[in-house]
């Protein structure tokens, strides 16, 4: 494990499940649970997301070095702020139907923990290449876990995929799914399940 | 065009102001921090297991990056590995350890130890120990519940169907944690390639002790007699090893001459207890 | 009559039903086993060696410190040895005199009464008491002349004399309230007397109709002393809830009834302090409770200490076969012991024996906090807040924030809990563990 | 002397009678009442759901303790069959069995065995499983219908709560009493919810501060915003009288496991609960307001618990 | 009335934790003990209220004049980073035990959707200044209040037997969604918008 953490692919794959941002290090919560009501929502909220940690990673591994340690938090957002921003315009102008299902929670993507976290966290101590490497696998992370909420709560709150029906008409939604209680269960469930993994792999190692 | 000026001024005066306000702040309010204290923890295992004598891995790291502490190989889980890491991290010599692992030193299994009552109450050897001095003859033998068997944490010791638990050497990192958790300190850490043991703790008199033990230590002392000047000792009826190489060099006689197989080979020991 | 009581506690059955059995006295065993722990405090220095003659009422260990008292012979005979023997409190063996009687039963010092003892000095009492090995023997067993001379700075106005006897099967107060109580009376006076009290009351539970007619019959002769009828509710016989019950004064957290200005001494310690004071009779024997559905001979009896717990029972008629515990002290507060070699000491009260019907065992379940252990606890602490942090091995935030060292483990909650959780087991380890860190 | 070796253990050597087994079994024996009403006013149906209901419950019990390691004879102690029956006395007659079981299902995981299982859960687990419902099947879960002695024709397909709210008609109090009104179907007669209530106070398994301050504080701030306009809020015994209120009073809210230890909280706890209902079924979307109020005075114990810690005998 | 139904709104009714999911990260972590939700609520209260005065303030009177409402988000945020890490600086040198609970928390404060969200919707809905400072406050005493009753369930939690993959955020997640079901009671009592 430990001399794997030098060899950039490791810095890709760790994010989709091992590290995963969201079900791990539990980043990212607030929006995981606000979007996924639907495929659409998640995947486009997911995109989003990897959109904005790629090119702050970037530009930031570019002018970490310049920016004095006191007041790089405050930078950092800034960096963060202007992609945040370019999405937002950018949704609002092409897809205003998601735009507006999403709501504040593209602005709101500023303050995602998981991107402000990876800058402290890595981009701050490594060198550019796999900060990069860091954020699309971070950012994929995201994606698959927003993803895998979106299918089970649009399944089982609407009982169809990409707003198409998949069920005969003897299913019965469950709306709460869609709610924010179905919301809360979902990921919870989701973590619960990731944690049992972790502990019977790390006791199978032992 | 006028739009873009005024954002970028805008931007621009927040910034300087921002940043003015928070380096004063900063030089006012500093508090020292020692990076060390975090290479530390990424060194350590992580396991929190309390085996370093602090508490948990940020204790350990504290102290040795506050230069409390100066053994760098104390973290038992970590072995070899770590121990060079942190040596390395806070410039000290590297530190050899030897494996060790748990023993028991009792070997009152169901058929060896009496029974002197039929305990009914909180399955536990603490609070049995504590509150009714267990159900077992002798007092200063297993009492059977696994306390230490709850609390190791990574599943190297489990309940024999002798009543006894036993210890998995492969899995054991000697972080003492069943050390702690047994109430009669049955339990020792001992290099690996240790050979004779006393599996016995009773400080009553032969009789007494023989009397609810098949295998208790009698306090002969007929294995102080083979082995060689100061090497073991008698106190309070019981049989103590004070220089373990020099008795493993007499193994054989030592453990040839005890009356009630008190004192043993591991190897012999490890066979009674899967017969 | 207007019948106090405090908040809180239990109704066992009370099942009393040795209250009019007279009390017998027992011959001296074959062999006597005195331990030489049998009090609150250090246990006592033999004075006497292997082979050494002792006449009854010999002193045979004495008293080692403050709190510690002295021992005397049971009856005369030859010290055979001092050993390990099986402990009825300690719960393992440990040193006790062992006596072979020559059967004669001869007195060191036969006791006479003695001259103008009712006008003794409190240092003269003290002493006397002292000399006599007089414990509580209401259970406790601390040592009476400690406790009969309170420091200066406190002073008593209240003496209690406790006849609650609120433990169930338990009758051996009752009857000495029916048999002697003017001897009650007269250690009473002499404890007032000790310590300047103003006055004293007698406290007896209502289900004891013939105790209370004895005592209201002679407490006439006593000025400023007056029989208090108290609710029969387990534990009543507590002392800081009966304090409550008679004075409405609080005992504070962690003090003593001292601190209140009271003083609670049970009947048999009152009968004690009489026979030390008048006669310089010595505590050589005591009278305890034989009952319990596997005891054939259940009852009460004056029995010399030492004497094993096999030997009452024998000497009593035998028990059934299907005995499977054996319990020194009362069914709530009692101790069980692990084998019947076990001697009677100063502070057993009773020997019950139970077989399976009453004895049951239970499993432990999960506590369903139906907080029933709440609504009875009679020192007003959350018991299954206890046993949750106490479990959880966080034994400084169980004291802090629970209270744990009030607990004084009556057992009302384990008494009356549905998932049959072990209260007071988990309690007493958690004060050992309070007690191992500090 | 036997050669059987003396059980040795701690005091108090002799226990009460009593048991967590009794004490549950107890409990659905006392909802035969309530069941019973059930029967007599819609049929055989309910009792259907309630078997369902409790058999998935007792079902998911006994899995969950499985996977969890535990006992699995726990799943019998009777507290998973109190759930079930609970659940279904709360749904509507008609209320489909898949999803009454799926209720139950969900009762026992969420809320009971995710906490730790029979005496750990924070929240009531048939009302979080009735919660559920309610949020996941909405139009089921508020779908009545009529009783068996009230004519199809003139059943307005509401309860009378919804009936004051939306439409400001006011239900007979001897119909709310006896119970031949729309409404879940264990919920409609006080009378027999009041008898099953008094026999687990009279049997000590249920604290009757609970019930008494629950129902009185309803009473109270019913009262209190009948008086100050007649006309647009209903009268106090029509409050306690309507809904689940009494079903909420007895079954509920004197769930030993989520109510407060001392009998002071339990007072708090009541009144608090009592308030809520009103809040809710006067101003709130909703008609009916007993299961809300229970679940968030449920979060709130802890907090009660905290706050109202008996004084330690000789504390100053 | 209107700046206290506001205040209500946001406390209880329209809980930002329960219904708009916003200020989960610290939520997660800080509500394991009450100590230190008790200090996390203020800490947030109080940040939460003043960036509801500051961020109305530089809103209405710089970027509403000037046309620039889509340098909102940046500007709210930069005063916001501002804003908490001066109140980290403080706390960490006034009162270490306090810092310490909070620990990696508290300049997540800056990161946490709920400040940054508080800022935008009051902007969203034209709050005047006495307005928004209710509503700040509201929200942060909502914030507090649902830390606090979870913290208190978790501390009880601590000495049950939880599955253990369930411990921590899962737990917490699943308390919150039953907590989310038990105020669904208060939706329509007061409502926004």
């Amino acid at each position: 494990m430990a001399q794997n953490s030098r060899k950039p692919g490791y810095e890709l794959v760790k994010g989709f499940f091992k590290e995963n941002p969201v079900l791990v290090q539990l980043l990212g919560i607030c929006s995981v649970l606000a979007v996924s009501n639907t495929v659409v929502n998640s995947i486009s909220m997911g995109v989003s997301v990897l959109f904005v940690l790629f090119f702050s990673s970037l530009v930031i591994g570019l002018i970490k070095d310049l920016i004095p340690n006191e007041v790089r938090i405050p930078a950092y957002i800034v960096v963060i702020a202007t992609f945040v921003t370019v999405a937002d315009l950018f949704l609002k102008a092409k897809f205003p139907d998601i735009s507006k299902a999403l709501g504040a929670y593209i602005p709101l993507i500023v303050v995602n923990c998981i991107i402000l976290a990876r800058q402290e966290a890595f981009t701050k101590k490594n060198k550019l290449l796999p900060s990069i490497l860091d954020a699309i696998g971070m950012g994929t992370g995201y994606i698959i876990t927003i993803l895998l909420m979106g299918i089970i709560r649009e399944i089982l709150g609407f009982g169809s995929i990409f707003g198409v029906k998949i069920f005969g008409s003897w299913f019965k939604p469950i709306l709460v799914m869609i709610l924010p209680p179905g919301a809360f269960l979902t990921l919870a469930m989701l973590i619960g399940f990731m944690n049992f993994i972790t502990r019977k792999s790390e006791e199978k190692k032992l | 065009m006028n739009t873009i000026i005024i954002s970028l001024l805008l931007t621009l005066a927040l910034g300087l102001l921002s940043g003015l306000f928070l380096m004063i702040s900063f030089k006012k309010f500093y508090v020292q921090e020692d990076p060390r204290v975090e290479m530390l923890l990424e060194a350590l295992p992580g396991a929190n297991c309390g085996a370093c004598g602090y508490s948990g891995c940020v204790g350990y790291a504290e102290a040795l990056a506050g230069g409390k502490e100066t053994n760098a190989a104390k973290c038992g889980p970590g072995g070899q590995e770590v121990a060079d890491k942190v040596a390395h991290i806070i410039g000290l010599d590297t530190v050899s350890i030897v494996k060790r692992v748990a023993k028991v030193m009792c070997n009152g299994t169901k058929e060896n130890a009496v029974r002197r009552s039929d305990y009914d109450g909180v399955k536990s050897c603490r609070v049995a120990d504590f509150t009714l001095k267990g159900d077992r003859g002798c007092v200063y033998g297993c009492l059977g519940f696994g306390d230490c068997v709850n609390v190791c944490q990574f599943g190297a010791m489990f309940m024999g169907d002798d009543g006894l638990p036993h210890i998995i050497n492969e899995k054991c990192t000697a972080c003492g944690k069943c050390v702690e958790a047994c109430p009669h300190d049955l339990i020792e850490l001992v290099p690996l390639d240790r050979k004779v043991f006393v599996f016995c703790k009773n400080l009553d008199r032969g009789p007494v002790a023989k009397s609810y033990c098949k295998v208790a230590c009698i306090g002969c002392g007929l294995c102080v007699k083979q082995a060689p000047e100061g090497a073991m000792k008698l106190e309070k009826n019981l049989v103590i090893i004070v220089d373990a190489e020099k008795v493993d060099e007499v193994a054989d006689k030592v453990v040839g001459v005890c009356p009630t197989k008190a004192i043993a080979l591991d190897e012999k020991f490890a066979e009674v207890k899967t017969v | 009559m207007a019948k106090s009581t405090f908040k809180g506690g239990v109704h066992p059955p009370y099942c009393k039903y040795t209250t009019g059995k007279g009390i017998e006295k027992l011959p001296v065993p074959a062999t006597l086993y005195v331990p030489l722990s049998q009090h609150t405090g250090k246990p006592a220095k033999p004075l006497v060696k292997r082979g050494d003659e002792v006449k009854k009422g010999q002193k045979i260990a004495d008293a080692d410190g403050y709190i510690s008292a002295c021992i005397h012979a049971p009856t005369s005979g030859k010290v055979r040895t001092i050993i390990d023997h099986p402990h009825p409190v300690l719960l393992m063996s440990d040193f006790a005199i062992v006596i072979e009687p020559d059967g004669k039963d001869e007195w060191f010092e036969e006791p006479l009464e003695r001259v103008n003892w009712q006008e003794s000095s409190p240092e003269e009492i003290v002493n006397a008491v002292k000399e006599a090995g007089v414990v509580g023997l209401g259970g406790a067993a601390f040592p009476t002349h400690v406790k009969i001379s309170p420091p200066k700075d406190k002073s008593i106005d209240t003496v209690i004399i406790n006849g609650a006897e609120c433990e169930p099967f338990l009758t051996a107060d009752d009857r000495i309230l029916q048999e002697r109580a003017k001897d009650v009376l007269w250690g009473a006076f002499l404890i007032k007397r000790a310590v300047g009290a103003s006055r004293v009351f007698i406290a007896v539970e209502d289900n004891k109709p013939l105790a209370i007619g004895k005592v209201s019959d002679v407490i006439k002769e006593f000025p400023s002393f007056e029989l208090k009828v108290v609710k029969t509710k387990y534990p009543e016989g507590a002392e800081k809830q009966l304090i409550k019950a008679l004075t409405d004064r609080e005992v504070p957290r962690g003090g003593l009834p001292m601190d209140v200005n009271c003083l609670v001494q049970n009947v048999q310690t009152a009968v004690a302090i009489y026979e030390a004071v008048r006669f310089g009779k010595p505590l050589i024997e005591r009278v305890l409770t034989l009952s319990g559905d596997g005891a054939r001979g259940a009852g009460n009896y004056l029995v010399r200490i030492g004497t094993r717990f096999l030997d009452v029972v024998e000497m009593t008629g035998d028990m059934s076969d299907d005995v499977i515990k054996v319990i020194n002290g009362g069914p709530m507060m009692g101790i069980s012991q692990y084998t019947l070699e076990v001697p009677v000491i100063k502070g057993t009260s009773g020997i019950l024996l139970f077989t399976q019907k009453t004895a049951r065992r239970f499993e432990e379940y999960t506590c369903i906090r139906c907080s029933k252990c709440v609504d009875v606890c009679p020192m007003g602490l959350l018991p299954l807040m206890l046993v949750d942090y106490i479990k959880a091995g966080r034994f400084t935030e169980a004291k802090e924030k629970y209270g744990l060292s009030d607990c004084m483990e009556c057992g009302c909650c384990a008494f009356v809990c549905p998932s049959k959780i072990n209260h007071v087991q988990w309690v007493k380890f958690g004060k050992q563990e309070l007690r191992r860190s500090s | 002397m036997n050669e059987k070796n003396l059980v040795l253990s701690v005091s108090p050597h002799i226990r009460s009678e009593e048991s967590v087994k009794k004490v549950m079994w107890f409990t659905v024996l006392s909802l035969a009442f309530p069941a019973a009403s059930a029967v007599y006013f819609f049929g055989l149906y309910p009792l259907l759901v309630m078997l369902v209901s409790a058999f998935t419950a007792v079902v998911a019990e006994c899995i969950l303790l499985k996977l969890r390691g535990r006992d699995v004879s726990q799943c019998l102690d009777g507290s998973a069959v109190v759930t079930g029956i609970l659940l279904a006395l709360t749904l509507p007659p008609r209320f489909p069995l898949w999803e009454a079981a799926l209720g139950a299902a969900f009762a026992i995981v969420f809320a009971k065995q995710f906490f730790g299982g029979i005496g750990q859960n924070i929240f009531n687990p048939a009302l979080v499983g009735r919660a559920f419902l309610m949020a996941a099947f909405p139009v089921d879960a508020t779908t009545w219908s009529p009783t068996r002695f009230m004519s199809p024709d003139t059943f307005t397909g509401a309860t009378p709560l919804a009936n004051f709210k939306f439409e400001k008609v006011l239900t007979p109090y001897k119909d709310l009493f006896f119970g031949n009104v729309a409404g879940s179907m264990g919920e409609t007669s006080a009378l027999l919810i009041i008898l099953g209530g008094l026999v687990l106070i009279l049997k000590g398994y249920v604290d009757f501060r609970l019930p008494l301050s629950y129902i009185a504080s309803v009473f109270c701030f019913g009262g209190i915003m009948w008086l100050i306009n007649p006309s647009k809020y209903p009268d106090p015994l029509f409050h306690i009288l309507a809904g689940g209120l009494m079903l909420g009073a007895f079954y509920m809210i004197t769930d030993m496991v989520t109510s407060p230890i001392t009998r002071k909280g339990r007072v708090i706890y009541g009144i608090l609960g009592g308030f809520l209902v009103v809040l809710i079924r006067l101003f709130a979307g909703y008609p009916e307001g007993v299961m809300f109020s229970i679940l968030i005075v449920n979060s709130i114990r802890p907090w009660i618990d905290r706050l109202t810690k008996p004084r330690v005998l000789g504390e100053v | 009335m209107r700046p206290l139904i506001i205040f209500v709104a946001a406390a209880i009714t329209n809980n930002f934790i329960l219904t708009y999911f916003l200020g989960l990260c610290p939520f997660l972590g800080v509500s394991a003990r009450v100590s230190s939700a008790i200090g996390m609520g203020f800490a947030a209260t109080f940040v939460m209220t003043m960036t509801a005065i500051i961020t109305n303030l530089v809103d209405h009177l710089i970027l509403r004049p000037l046309h620039l409402e889509f340098l909102q988000m940046i500007v709210f945020i930069f005063v916001i980073a501002v804003l908490v890490q001066f109140v980290e600086m403080v706390i960490k040198k006034t009162s270490p035990s306090l810092y310490k609970a909070l620990g990696i928390f508290l300049p997540l404060i800056t990161t946490n959707c709920i400040v940054l969200g508080l800022a935008l919707l009051g902007a969203m809905r034209n709050y005047n200044l006495i307005e928004n400072t209710f509503f700040g406050f509201g929200a942060g005493v909502g914030f507090t209040i649902a830390l606090l009753l979870i913290s208190g369930i978790r501390e009880e939690l601590e000495v049950r037997d939880v599955p253990k993959a369930l411990k921590g955020a899962p737990i917490t997640l699943i308390i919150a969604g039953l907590m989310a079901f038990a105020f669904m009671g208060f939706s329509g009592i007061i409502s926004l918008q």
